[in-house]
């Protein structure tokens, strides 16, 4: 009876995990789609706490321990995730992501404890080839999956640095191996209990190096194959317990996760591999040449004249990119916003789908900074409006705005879609130096003639620009 | 290893099946939405919580390896459950329109 | 009832899955390969031939009445399987662009 | 052995089935879809017959029938299917559709002969309760899905027509509750063997009057209706063998072809239930009154004076609807476009998705004419284009391009996606008389004073342009 209903139980949760899923890949029924998951969860959670039995029609005891636990995961979680902020949120999914990685890592230590107990006092070693295998694997993917997360929560944070050697991808690849071949010894022998601690360090050794070596920017990408391997080792918990919501959720967050991984390597115009083992061709020291080296002629404008050309604008469009998330510059730029709006002057904001460093990093730091959501455009409707705008006026974004992606097809970013700001009728661009962006490559922008540059710091010019707005 | 496939078949129809709605139910997905999506998808697979429990409720009162590290483990699910749920819950309560 | 729901739990699972793949799979069909999708999803369900010929082939052969109404039984399913695809088929070719 | 390869033979089965319908939805992959489907049930059948074994051990016999059988249909199917006229396909389709249902429903009647032998013969009757449901219900959805099919092509191909009485929709309700009756009381005793062929003659009698009161139009949706149905049958099948290509391919085309049947409403602007019970809203005889009585003033335009616009203008944009069809105009039409083109006037054709009575009709209809594919442009582009055009040429279309799906909330059509021809310089409209289309309303674009009507039959009128516009 029990039983059944855990089943029925379990299958709401299956399904609530899809609906949620789908729900939440569509801007209108995102949130829902999220409570949706959550609420299957939690049945799933209740329907084992109190109708789950074993074989033998044992159900869980323990009760006290699992709730406590529960209340301290859940206190724990909570306050964390809403306490940080805004734009700490990828390191944060990060920092769950390695839980969820433990946590499966260590259901395999203690279920392989429990099975080497049986051995022992059973004496019969085998007939559990298949129970071992999957303990083992799950054991490789949680660990991989939690130390690798740890180390880009740390490069999120700025924390961990950048770190590689050559033959890093050569060492990674033996460890791997390694943790496999003493996998396969312990299907065979499955006496041989200390092989477990074997494959775990070299699994958490493997997480760690594979890593390492890979930009910061590139960590949203990272991460999200991490939760894709999250995914996979909750499905080998489903294996070992014959369970059907964790075997689905997991393949289901694991096939998910792969193609997002995919998607999002797309929307930067990138393939995976170029992520995980080379920057852009291998060829970024290279490509990153300073500014001048070009030889060309750039402008410069000066403050007053800046906002001069801002006030008697009838619209200005405004390009934020992760400049203006660095320099922390999202609260004065809203300010900029009210006082041309008071002038009568139309802002809207320019938002490119890769600006920043994760997807969606100008939608949080805008809407951190209370802007309203109807003025940030996406960028195929934008892109019909720059035509219409008296001044663009460009934050910290580089790549986004480079038409070498439009020109070029030797530049490592041709063909990824850009904003045409160069068919408004000025361009006024914020950065500090004549530095390149991510990509590392120049940006021949600067040196047109419609383009003017303003150095600074994005929050401190923007300041002064308030300042300045204000007295004309 | 052919007889497993027959002896397990519908558990390989139903990964399958699974993957290919992983994979078409996220296909038509707009970039911005890809942080929150990945944060929700991590949340999901804190299912792996269960496992936990079941960990914890059948060890013995007197194994206390398994019952630390089940204790933690089920700590560490949560953590991934709930965290995963309420900071996907923030994220997107600022891609509300504001009316 | 409920004892049946653990007894077939995979079943279920596995039709419940198709039918998200079924819906997700053809959800962004353009409106001008909507007849072409019909009549290949037609093609499909002929996959009940394998009913057909299961009959066909366990029927004793003195048992004239499955012989007959199986043979009957292969010959439709078949026609709805061949006839099926070829016409699709034949659909599709003349969507293709010529160049 | 041979059970393990044919349970891999039947996974790749249903995995090229969900590939195939996936490929089929994307034009690029549509064709090829249909082969790896085609090629995944060859391997599906192939592996049936050769490697199939009951539970005790015993493979196939009667091989010469079963290649009878499949060597017959194999050949009829293929004639019928390459020598059909491209215009009567949807017929086809319904044909083969109700061969399906057939299909299943002579596997339910065999099987269930079987289960009353062994009844007989070990004399309990019990226990088969499942089984018996099973055949059952794949009975009564092949029935309704074969019968249905057959009135539906006798529609399509004239043979038929629609026939309703008041309560026809209570007496068809009575009928399928007699039939799930009867099959209740089957599964309770399944020695009354001769409920079956009650079920089968109510399911057949359900099948004919639920399709015969729905109008001719209207027959693409309920044939997809009917596909899902047998889709269901087949997955009946399944159930009963235990046999998952069955059961997976059965289900995938019963939940696509519910969803591609709402799809095609939903481009119709109509609702599921509309098109099964009434024809839009139930008032077609109110709203369709003839010409002229709207009080109106239209223009009409001479032979000469309309070969005199189109061979003077430099862009002429032709919108086919159901009357060119109708006519079997393609080919003359094909005809004046050529000729068009010979004198230097730029020609394409305005497609919208539910011109005609199926979807695809007019691509189908000017593909068989040997219209070239980069001729024909969807409504999305081409009303973009409308505006560079001398002149818009429409042939036997109504609905299509009736400005009341814009203007009027009121109009049944209200919603609908148009061909916007006003923007063009001149509309001239071919058809016969005043009368209206298939949604039964009035058009007011023919009141309009851009618009000029020229009476006649489609094929006649083209025939005569094509004769004068030779001679300008
Ligand atoms: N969104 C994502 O999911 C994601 C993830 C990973 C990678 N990416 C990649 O990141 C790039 C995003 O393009 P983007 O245009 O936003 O940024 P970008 O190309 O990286 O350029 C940022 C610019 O901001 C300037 N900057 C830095 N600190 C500043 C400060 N305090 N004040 C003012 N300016 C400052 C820098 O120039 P100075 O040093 O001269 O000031 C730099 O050129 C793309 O290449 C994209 O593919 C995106
Ligand atoms: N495509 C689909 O999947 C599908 C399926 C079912 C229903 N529908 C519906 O069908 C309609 C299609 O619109 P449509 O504009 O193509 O057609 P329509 O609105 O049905 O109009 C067809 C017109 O053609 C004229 N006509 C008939 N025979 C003719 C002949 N021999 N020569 C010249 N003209 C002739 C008729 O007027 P006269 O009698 O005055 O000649 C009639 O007004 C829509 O309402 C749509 O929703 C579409």
């Amino acid at each position: 009876m029990e039983i059944n209903i855990l089943t029925i139980c379990y299958l709401i949760g299956s399904i609530t995990f899809i609906l949620g899923l789908k729900m939440l890949s569509n801007p209108a029924t995102a949130r829902k789609g999220n409570l949706v998951a959550a609420a299957g969860m939690t049945i799933a959670i209740l329907g084992t706490i109190f109708l789950y039995t074993d074989e033998a029609g044992n159900g869980l005891h323990n009760h006290l321990w699992i709730f406590g636990g529960l209340a301290i995961g859940g206190v724990i979680g909570t306050l964390a995730a809403k306490k940080v902020k805004m734009t700490a949120m990828p390191e944060m999914v990060s920092l769950f992501n390695g839980m969820g990685g433990a946590c499966a890592a260590l259901i395999s230590l203690v279920e392989f404890n429990h099975l080497s107990h049986e051995i022992q006092l059973t004496g019969i070693s085998g007939g559990h080839e298949g129970k071992v295998l999957i303990i083992a694997l799950g054991l490789i993917i949680g660990s991989v999956s939690f130390a690798g997360s740890m180390i880009a929560w740390g490069k999120l944070n700025g924390k961990v640095k950048d770190f590689s050697f050559t033959g890093q991808n050569i060492l990674n690849l033996i460890f791997l191996a390694l943790a496999l071949a003493a996998a396969a010894w312990l299907v065979i022998d499955p006496t041989q209990a200390y092989l477990l601690y074997v494959i775990f360090v070299l699994s958490l050794l493997y997480g760690v190096l594979f890593v390492m070596p890979i930009g910061g920017a590139d960590m949203p990408v990272v991460i999200s194959l991490l939760n894709s391997f999250t995914g996979v080792a909750a499905a080998f918990g489903g294996f070992l317990y014959d369970n059907k919501v964790m075997l689905t959720g997991g393949i289901l967050v694991g096939a998910a996760g792969t193609l997002l991984t995919m998607l999002m390597c797309k929307a930067m115009n990138r393939s995976l591999k170029n992520v995980l083992i080379g920057s852009f061709g291998g060829n970024k020291t290279g490509a990153a040449h300073d500014g001048g080296e070009q030889g060309g002629h750039y402008k410069e404008i000066t403050l007053s004249d800046a906002s001069m050309l801002m006030s008697y604008a009838n619209k200005v469009i405004i390009v934020p990119g992760y400049g203006l998330a660095v320099a922390q510059a999202q609260h004065v730029c809203h300010e900029l916003e009210k006082i041309l709006n008071e002038k009568g002057v139309e802002v809207i904001y320019a938002i490119h789908p890769v600006a920043g460093r994760m997807p969606g990093h100008m939608n949080v730091l805008l809407a951190e900074a209370d802007v309203s959501y109807e003025k940030l455009q996406e960028m195929e409707q934008v892109n019909e409006e720059f035509k219409t705008a008296d001044l663009v006026l460009i934050l910290g974004a580089n790549d986004v705005v480079n038409p070498a992606a439009k020109n070029d097809p030797a530049s490592p970013i041709y063909g990824m879609p850009i904003l045409e700001v160069e068919l408004a009728k000025n361009v006024i661009v914020n950065k500090r130096s004549m530095k390149p962006g991510y990509a590392g490559i120049e940006n021949d922008l600067f040196y047109r003639p419609k383009t003017s540059m303003l150095f600074g710091d994005a929050k401190k010019v923007l300041q002064d620009l308030c300042a300045e707005i204000k007295t004309v | 290893m052919l007889n497993w496939i027959t002896a397990n078949q519908q558990i390989i129809y139903i990964v399958i099946l699974m993957i290919f709605v992983g994979i078409e139910v996220i296909g038509r997905v707009p970039s911005v939405l890809h942080t929150p999506l990945m944060s929700g998808a991590n949340a999901i697979h804190g299912v792996v919580i269960i496992g936990a429990i079941i960990v914890m409720g059948q060890a013995e009162t007197d194994n206390f390896l398994a019952l630390i590290l089940g204790f933690l483990a089920v700590i560490l699910g949560t953590l991934n459950v709930v965290g995963g749920f309420v900071v996907t819950d923030r994220m997107l309560e600022m891609f509300k329109k504001k009316k």
